[in-house]
């Protein structure tokens, strides 16, 4: 409403408190990873990773550094009490199959009907490379993206229809953004925040899309 | 029955021919069986088709097996890593064929050749490029695409402790890719850290048996 | 988060409402969740749709549940036993609708909906009665039959222990369906025989993870 | 050759001493069970209960019957050392990738094409039921039958058309019986062996089938 844009740090702090309590995650490499900065004990949220654990816990660092033990990004975490380990089949299956809670998301375009575009550029050149963000988008009850809002030119992310090859057809609930939240409902997309100087009319004009206004 | 234990890595690989399907097991270096692809590459097999998480990283293990021109084409979720110069060379010079999976989707197919299913209707990659050419069907309302089983001739991965029948318990993250292509290829050699006694390992705590484990090497660290 | 532990049986399976389809685990008595059966019948859900690899033994549990007439299908691999009898008469009176399904074909449905696979081919019953109307396919020669993912509202199953969180662990042969039943229901209650701490349970022995598990009760013998 | 007919434990002695070294071995639930009883420690042969077993030891005795641990008849089991135990889908995906060597089952018929009929005696009020029975017919590398040559009434139960509703299709590899044993072939059905006044002849005129003579 007031103040300005949401900072990364902000964002995340937004999703954080968003994940309902006893949830299962899965964070996306890159920017989603930082939202396990800000989840709460009291929020018992447990965190999955693709590479086969649930109840991950934070990086490891030192004398916790163990080769063995790695998160999608390949980068050395820690256990937590309560937590397991099982083979690839299994933790896709796990994901696919409904079970995680929500999943958080970097994107490079959302459409208006909640496609997801993370994954390619299109660039002609581009060598091509998924690893799980296709089982991610249709696999968790919820997906969060998290991203800026526009590209470096300025050129808004949400868009009417994507550009970029698909990740995931009619995937995404709800966009943190510096600017906006918006979530993507049956009746169209809605601005439920904004931040800094956006208003639900200035983000109507920057998307071309008819954001239905629901800022308190 | 003749033991399955190898007394070297260079003697466990030999078996792998030319134009062979191998997998190759880990998700970067956890559960990579490193000491494996090195026999590998000096065993000297060529024209390989891969199929590994990644398409390898740095100048070691996969990647100089692909700078080797040993592999005609790689199977994996994801070829394109900051280190994956190799690759990407050959890739760009149409010296490797690649095939492209969702992550999931490979694990899945993996897991279907060693289940014996003929293929499965898989949510993940409907509507994008990677399913296109691929049926696709409508099931109680929601959209997946028809997705085949990953034989192999040899997989190669890495486990924590075996014991001399193959029974075989994995360490943390790097259980990942192994238990499913251990029951995918026709042959599976294993790196292990350690071969203990028959009966060492708790019947409920075996994540491989041994019916799907063929050899076994140990590498220590 | 309220706890998966409930303190009786009757308040564990009492959100089970009429017309439910409920998996219960178990082969013979092996991992068959008695209490939980025993607490469906007080509770006195009707309707209900039943999936288990047998159709009830003697008197009790499902045979019982089966006789009061609260069963109005049943999908299992085996139903007739020499002490059926309670089955074998609601279905030779007309009373209980029945699905043949063969015991691998069983557990992979399972695991399919729990996976969320749309379906799979599979070679099993290909040519025989259990096919008829069902989608075929050859595929690199072999033949298939296309099976569906058999979802529930519940599952019933035992294991040996759990945490608070949920995270089991089976014992010998009473393991069999428990995993992938706790995969493929909305809700699933457990019957164990000892809830440990949170952290007791080896991280790589655990072999259903609490995700998958929302009531616990303890059943000691 | 010569001498009687095969009694059933020395069909099951014959059925053991043909499993080769190191096997995978599932037996059916009633006469193929007594195959145990001749496998010596040389073979080591590793016997799997579909109901989540690899390793299975000798029926248990007195205190050593745990109801946790039984095998596919529902009979109480021990365990080998080396032995493992998974879940249900794990178990028959071992079956039915193509794992074991070997499956020994009885039959009600065989036809000359290798189908198996042993579920379901088509009788018109049976109920049907299947256990697992279609999944070791197509699963293991070979299977092997154990039966009576003759029905009650002394029709054959090798057939060229199956009267009984099929278990599995081609998927019969060897049959034993009482009088003589049989290879199912590309060729055709092949005798290998006969006993007492069996001979290819006399069993050509049983079967109606222009069986191939192979006995040494």
């Amino acid at each position: 409403m007031s103040g300005a844009p949401l900072s990364r740090a902000e964002m995340a702090q937004r999703v954080a408190a968003d994940i309902p309590v006893g949830a299962f995650v899965n964070l996306g490499i890159g920017i989603p990873t930082s939202v396990s900065n800000y989840l709460t004990a009291e929020q018992e949220v447990t965190l999955h990773t693709e590479n086969g654990m649930l109840g991950m816990g934070p990086e490891a660092h030192g004398d916790e550094v163990d080769p063995d033990l790695i998160n999608a990004g390949k980068i050395a975490v820690t256990e937590l009490p309560g937590c397991s380990y099982f083979h690839h089949a299994d933790s896709f299956a796990m994901m696919r199959g409904g079970h995680l809670d929500i999943a958080v998301l970097g994107a490079f375009q959302v459409s208006a009907a909640g496609d997801l575009a993370n994954w390619h550029t299109g660039a002609p050149d581009a060598i091509p490379a998924v690893g799980g963000a296709m089982d991610l988008a249709v696999g968790a009850k919820q997906v969060f993206v998290m991203m800026e809002l526009t590209t470096k030119s300025g050129a808004a992310k949400i868009v009417e229809q994507l550009t970029y090859p698909a990740t995931g057809l009619a995937c995404v609930s709800r966009i943190y953004t510096e600017q906006a939240i918006f979530d993507i409902t049956p009746a169209g997309v809605v601005v439920t925040d904004v931040f800094g100087e956006a208003t639900v009319d200035s983000l109507r004009e920057l998307t071309g899309l008819p954001l239905l206004d629901q800022t308190a | 029955m003749p033991s399955k234990i190898s007394d070297s890595v260079l003697s466990a690989v030999s078996v792998i021919p030319d134009r062979a399907t191998v997998m190759i097991g880990g998700f970067g270096l956890a559960g990579q069986p490193q000491a494996l692809i090195d026999g590998l590459i000096e065993h000297g097999a060529t024209d390989l088709t891969i199929v590994n998480n990644n398409a390898g990283n740095g100048d070691v293990g996969l990647a100089l097996l692909i700078k080797l021109g040993r592999v005609k084409k790689i199977i994996c979720s994801f070829p394109r890593q900051v280190d994956s110069h190799h690759f990407d060379e050959a890739y760009r010079a149409g010296k490797i064929e690649l095939e492209v999976v969702p992550q999931g989707n490979l694990a899945e197919r993996i897991r279907a050749a060693g289940a014996g299913i003929g293929g499965f209707f898989s949510p993940t990659g409907y509507g994008t490029l990677l399913a296109e050419g691929k049926e696709t069907r409508t099931i109680e309302g929601k959209n997946y695409v028809l997705e085949s089983p990953i034989h192999a001739d040899f997989a190669l991965i890495k486990a924590h402790k075996a014991d001399p029948l193959g029974n075989l318990i994995y360490r943390k993250t790097a259980r990942n890719f192994g238990p499913v292509m251990a029951t995918a290829a026709t042959q599976t050699i294993v790196q292990v850290s350690e071969i203990v006694e028959v009966g060492d390992l708790d019947p409920e705590h075996i994540i491989t048996p041994g019916i799907f484990v063929n050899k076994i090497v140990q590498v220590t660290a």
